[in-house]
């Protein structure tokens, strides 16, 4: 293919208006021993049809599974219609970062209803345009929290996403953060004494994840107390945004900031990206919070508006003063979480529900198999962990089903010996779920 | 334009829930009312005033797909549809993350193929895919040369930054707790030599370095900058976001440059979608390859896998593997095009600018009057002085002849800077049409400087109180 | 905006053919010269021109996704998205009609089963999904009833057809060569009994009624109409275009109708794509199933098959078996509403064409005051005599208040008639909203007639010439 | 799903602003007896997640092919993406036919440019604006012969798709008029002496198809010639459409009209429908053809637009009167077909002639089978019929492979006894060829 409309009489014109023979002249400024003759070793070209042949090959490279029980992270949520029709108007998808506001009203508009709903929906006054995902989200929390208190540590649970503390660490690595860790007690919630004990003057953040890497919904205004007892912010994320349909939100319960991953708000799981950061925070951070913020305001004539708004906080004005670097982010993931949002409305609560109501039901199945524990005592929201006689066994067969079963725990917990997690959203059935007992009973 | 807040109506609404199939339990028995909500602030509107409104908004913005959107330094390259389709197959939809290995070699081929294109177009000896803006890819890139100079056992706090750097370079590198110190241009907008070498010391860990620049300008001395650079044990790092400007030209690996960050959104034509996602891949040079971020895809003999197995990793910059489908449209676009492909869309892009900056220099400054890249910057200095008409409101105006204007006030060592950028895409035709529009609202400046300042005229809103915003930040709307 | 041949340019093209990879031949080798064609005049673009001609052409084109499209008779309620979809899913586009039942025994079950659900909607005892718009069907309906009676030796020249009726009716009739004589409505817009006794005689075949009328009024003597034409013999066609007025209230079948055809177009909300594709299902009552086009779904032990074992079948009225990848739209939304959805439906479409009926009742003349079904006929006739105001610049104005105008001038018998049909999918909110800008319409039609006359203010071009149009015809670019 | 946005209030408010207590009463006109509790043997309800899992289930009871040998009338071709960005702009697939022309240029600009791409492939003057198919196409054309000669007589190919024949004799009954049928000859033509024999002054038409049903391409000039010497018109057909890239065009052989199926421009298979019927008249048939016509005209500021026109053809202003009862069309399917013209271009010309060398290689392979032989001399586009030992087993081969194989001529032409009907487009690799040969052999 070749997207360049330029006929060869065009290409004569331009370079006699540019007052060259040839195109080549143009690159006169590299030093001629660096200029190639040709690219080595990229394919020749494709047509469009041969294009989507190859890639087609390539997906169909993949197994597609029937039914996937893994979430710890990223969760198969259905998604209406409705979101893909709308992230596929043009004018959206096609469109830079809305600089340039007049001609830019219709993303403007959408995100600051994005901001909106966020900010609802963590209970805190203010959300962002989105970040890249949960965990940079929550590792910016960090930082921004060690920034604005002029602190150094940061303690974070061990509950939390293994992903997400990895990248909190790195973020905090790179400016010289100390990171520290908080187990879980038998409740599957951070231990509270052990925080108590490590909480200190110079403690920036307590980050915690709720409901918590195993699903387990932490009690977060204790916490909160206990952290702002010592001046320190308190940065509760979640990774499954449906959970809010239900679950007190955290800003109800005294987060400083309300991170979180909004995959599952209408975008798909994609192995893993584009997925959408959620940042959330008291009105108190407005001026500094990172990433980008719609504001409404006026036109000359009064009518309402919307434009980027404080953008004194962003790189491109502050370069080395700014509160982040973040710039492109994750508009149209945004987009799609605004469109599925206000889609579902009121039911959300009605889905979240739904949640419960599978996960309870496979977690009384598999525990209904001899030998199978649960591992964790305190409420769960659409996962939960569960130990078993031979967990990567379980995990084998429900493959040669077609099945993607649970994620193994021992992988980022060697403490929890053959602990599966498992998610039920409500894309599985209770003929699914009847299924999967049968063959982890091996009665399939 | 109603809000969607302001369309909801109590009982209302589009998304259905399926019933239940397994038995009902009340969910304050598994979960204590503590924990539970109390209410939940959604709209409730129906599925068509839904659609209406969400369509409508997307008629109030202007995307590519409606016209020349010149916006220097965002290379907006024309969005091939058949990479859309090709990211939409449900094959690399629908995959879990930790799926397993087995399950995604589809997957896994691609992103390693990719890394492999990108390393031959580049120069590098490899690349990662994970960071998911360019931005990202700045920090990650920092970030290796620091773990690179900690390995070394070597301290160093500084590094330096041209001042026509986008803004992002200084905020990456503070970001990793370097000092940044600003580099001159040189007054035909290169790199000031001498302040180069009067600023490189051994306590300066890289140049970050932007080729072309973002006045579209080449660096000349090249191999002087590079060479003053690594005598004193310094990194070069590459700013990629106008690597459209060299595809198939020159690699910046071949340059000198030991690490780069792309933008798959610019170069590699994925769609922008308003502000992201976008996708920053970061490509290093055989000494900083043990610092990558993990994981990283080897290949076996049963195929690919992912290993987090490298012990000087910087470690991740987010969750899973980057934003892998707009990794699957870039890959389409490389594959599309192809070697000669690449090349041309370079030549043509590079001819583009050159074509614009010759048709618009009798009408406009052109501070730096040198053969451009992919870009052309201006200045509206002239109609400042003559008209006392500023850039913004040139470019407000531009919108009134169905353009989206070009990027203005960047980079900031041009006053009232007018960044042109017009892209492979476009053709002579569009060309001479913007031109010819900018050359008519150049004549309006001094004939009719009134109608400049009260643009555009041709939108749902006119010009708006950004001062107010900020001064009086409403960001979250409330019932009133 | 300038025309896709406007802007081709020799040597530009988007579609690039894959290179063979088969022997190349010489094509004038296979096939001789004389069969060859010489030029092959199409428009030469890039893709990113195509996109944006096309692109920018739908925006000049309104349609329900942006807002209230009130035409009447058309039942513009909202396509669902979720219906879309499933039309879209490749097991659904991607099969060749002749690739043999056994693989397309989806399809064949999703027909068979719309079959059934329309046999029970609709009290028919069989349907046919094989015409492709509502006018073929009553074509495909009217030739089954011309060979009943062929069938049965009897010769029957005529149909009745109500004044009121749609054009294709009596053209359909014609098509099967009867001939149509209008049969007269009465003075509350029903069937003029006594008119019909008089016309009923043995030489008529069929009377063509629509039910609701194109009022949109309920026919209050159906009973006794249905007798009339059977007792002496004929049959009770059923125009069902308006069955968004009676779905789960009535069933044409129980009153006695023998055939009707359906748009599914309209009642079963598949979008009518700017002029089509359309359906027309057919379904007959036990005396006409014998006549149904050809092919017919049978279902065996090993499945679903098609048959074309049917001797008295008028034929096929198309190739293949219908617009297929619509009807999956129509059985997506029947499933999706379940039989409460449908009656709500259709109760909320009746209640809603009422509250428009009262609201705009007293500012335009309403010729036939009664209840309405999911329609309601005003007449301009007041605004003509009193302002000089056509309807056709009340619909004119209504666009610049962002409304598609209903239908206008149809049906015949009323003058200057103003046909809204809302639907069930609007909200009280819209229809108070558009009742609103009618009023002020009529104010204007007082008050500033000229601006109604000058009507669309708002849109790229304005009242568009139709006299020059049909007296030069231009149908076909030629390059000038 | 419930897709009416009525609250309980609105309803209760609107009942009480039409003067009713009840919604029920508007239905007062129909007889009480006749009037439904509930429907009968209607599914329940179902969610949008239920309802697209039902229909994904449904299309996954089909077989998806991996490869179409089958043409015979309907093609598999490539579609460029673009084709599906346009048509899914809900601008134009949620409007309704364009009446109000003003508000609806977009598909009125589009169709008028649909109209000029097909009279410029087809050699004609005019072409309408679409018709339900090919098929009705060409009964339609029929029809307006007979109507405007006032004659009574059709003729036709048996070379025309058996279909097509089936639908002009159903057309052709309900207005009374004679058809028959001309044999074809050993080199697939139509046997030009048998046509001479049978016109006469009463023939209205003789309808041909070029590449008729065996692929074969007519020699359409002598035809004309013959036809018109006895004032008839002819009326020539084509299935694909992509054969008009290289093919000359049946207006330049002196067609009176040319109907055709345009499913290959840009539309899918979709088990056979929607289509896309194609009419080109020569200009003085400008009043009488059928379907509805787009003209360019002038607003009252001279700007150019467009207008649905001359529609006193058209059966809402001229009733019985009309000369068609055509009103839906198949406009998408129309817009389709101009965006996929428009995207080709002039490589239509080299579309088509991979088509002939796919199709060519896949001749010569299997003649080159024991048993296998030519049916027909004459040339070909991309369809041909063999005859082979066993045509029955031939299909039953490649089915097992996952390959719909040809079409079996004996269905509609007992005469062609074990004579296969094979079609190679772009979509069919050499690979692809190479395998159907060997699992033809028995080799597989
Ligand atoms: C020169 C330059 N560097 C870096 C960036 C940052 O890239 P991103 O927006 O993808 O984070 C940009 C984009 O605005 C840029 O133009
Ligand atoms: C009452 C009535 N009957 C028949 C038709 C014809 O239907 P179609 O356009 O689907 O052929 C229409 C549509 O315009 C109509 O309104």
């Amino acid at each position: 293919m070749n997207y360049a409309p330029h006929t060869e009489e065009d290409i004569a014109q331009m370079e006699a208006a540019v007052g060259i023979a040839d195109v080549e002249e143009l690159f006169a400024d590299i030093p001629a021993k660096y200029r190639l003759a040709q690219l080595p070793d990229i394919p020749a070209p494709l047509s469009e049809q041969e294009t989507i042949a190859l890639l087609n090959g390539l997906s169909r490279k993949n197994i597609l599974p029937h039914l996937t029980l893994t979430g710890a992270g990223a969760y198969h949520h259905f998604i209406p219609a409705v979101v893909g029709h709308i992230i596929n108007r043009a004018e959206f998808y096609t469109a830079y970062t809305p600089y340039q506001a007049e001609i830019s009203q219709g993303i403007l508009q959408a995100i600051y209803e994005y901001q909106t709903m966020i900010a609802h929906l963590t209970g805190m006054e203010i959300a962002n345009a989105s970040m890249y995902d949960g965990a940079s989200a929550m590792a910016e929390a960090a930082v921004l929290s060690a920034k604005t208190l002029n602190r150094s540590k940061i303690i974070i649970a061990r509950s939390v996403h293994p992903e997400y503390r990895a990248v909190v660490r790195t973020y905090c690595w790179s400016n010289s953060y100390e990171v520290c860790e908080i187990p879980f007690n038998q409740t599957g919630q951070i231990d509270l004494d052990l925080l108590q004990k490590e909480l200190a003057e110079n403690v920036a953040a307590v980050l915690v994840q709720s409901p918590n890497f195993f699903g387990v919904i932490e009690d977060i205004a204790p916490l909160a107390e206990a952290v702002h007892s010592f001046g320190a912010m308190l940065v509760a994320a979640f990774t499954d945004g449906t959970a809010l349909g239900i679950l007190k939100p955290a800003g109800e319960s005294g987060a400083d900031f309300v991170v979180g991953e909004g995959q599952s708000f209408g975008n798909p799981l994609n192995y893993g990206g584009p997925y959408l950061g959620i940042f959330a925070a008291r009105e108190k951070f407005l001026r500094r919070i990172p990433g980008r913020l719609v504001g409404a305001t006026v036109d000359k004539n009064g009518r309402r508006g919307f434009v980027l708004t404080l953008q004194t906080r962003e790189q491109h004005i502050r370069r080395e003063k700014a509160t982040s670097n973040i710039c492109s982010n994750e508009a149209l993931c945004a987009l799609a979480a605004g469109v599925y949002l206000a889609t579902l409305g009121k039911n959300l609560q009605k889905l979240a529900a739904l949640n419960v109501q599978k996960t309870q039901y496979l977690k009384k199945q598999l525990l209904g198999i001899p030998g199978w524990k649960e591992v964790f005592t305190a409420p769960v929201y659409n996962e939960f962990a569960v130990s078993c006689p031979d967990a990567r066994l379980v995990n084998e067969k429900l493959k040669k089903e077609g099945i993607v079963g649970a994620y193994e725990l021992p992988k980022s917990y060697p403490e929890l010996k053959n602990a599966l997690l498992f998610c039920a959203t409500e894309m599985v059935s209770k003929e699914d779920i009847d299924r999967v007992v049968d063959i982890v009973k091996g009665a399939l | 334009m109603e809000l969607i807040f302001e369309k909801s109506r109590p009982g209302r609404g589009a998304g259905c829930i399926p019933a239940s199939d397994v038995a009902a339990i009340n969910i304050e028995a598994v979960i204590d009312r503590k924990y539970l909500r109390t209410e939940l602030d959604l709209p409730e509107v129906a599925e068509v005033d839904l659609i209406r409104h969400y369509t409508n908004l997307s008629r109030r913005n202007f995307g590519l797909d409606l016209g020349f959107y010149p916006l220097g330094s965002c290379t907006m390259k024309y969005n091939p549809k058949v990479n859309e389709n090709a990211a939409a197959l449900p094959g690399f939809t629908g995959l879990h993350p930790y799926a397993g290995d087995e399950w995604a070699q589809g997957n896994l081929q691609l992103m390693d193929e990719m890394q492999q294109y990108l390393c031959n177009i580049f120069g590098m000896a490899e690349f990662t895919l994970q960071p998911a803006a360019g931005a990202h890819g700045e920090f990650a890139g920092m970030m290796m040369i620091k773990k690179y100079f900690e390995k070394k056992g070597e301290k160093r706090h500084r590094i330096l930054i041209p001042d026509a750097a986008h803004g992002t370079n200084p905020a990456s590198g503070a970001l990793c707790g370097f000092e940044t110190v600003t580099l001159r241009s040189n007054n035909e907008g290169g790199v000031d030599i001498d302040h180069l070498k009067s600023l490189m010391t051994e306590d300066v860990a890289a140049l970050m370095l932007t080729n072309p620049n973002t006045l579209g300008l080449f660096e000349r001395n090249i191999e002087e900058v590079s060479r003053i650079i690594h005598e004193k044990g310094g990194l070069l790092y590459a700013d990629g976001a106008n690597a459209n400007a060299f595809l198939g030209i020159t690699r910046p690996g071949d340059l000198g440059f030991d690490v780069i960050q792309l933008n798959l959104h610019k170069t590699f034509s994925t769609p922008h979608g308003g502000g992201g996602p976008g996708s920053g891949p970061v490509g290093v040079g055989k000494v900083l390859v043990d610092y990558l971020p993990v994981p990283r895809i080897v290949k076996t003999d049963d195929g690919y896998r992912w290993s987090e197995d490298f012990p000087y990793s910087i470690g991740r910059v987010r969750a899973f593997y980057g934003n892998f489908n707009v990794i699957v449209k870039a890959y389409a676009y490389i594959r599309s095009l192809g070697a000669e492909g690449l090349k041309h869309a370079t030549q043509m892009a590079v001819l583009n600018a050159n074509y614009i900056k010759e048709k618009l220099k009798p009408y406009f400054d052109l501070p730096y009057d040198r053969v451009c890249m992919h870009e052309c910057v201006f200045s509206g200095s002239r109609q400042v002085e003559e008209n006392g008409i500023h850039t913004t409101d040139i470019a407000k105006r531009l919108i009134d002849f169905g353009y989206h204007p070009p990027t203005i006030y960047f980079p900031l060592i041009v006053p009232e800077a007018i960044m042109i950028e017009p892209t492979e895409t476009e053709s002579k035709e569009t060309l001479d049409a913007f031109c010819q529009a900018m050359i008519i609202i150049s004549r309006e400046a001094r004939e009719n400087p009134q109608r400049l300042k009260d643009a555009p005229l041709s939108t749902e809103v006119s010009r708006l109180d950004e001062v107010l915003a900020a001064r009086k930040p409403d960001v979250c709307w409330k019932k009133s």
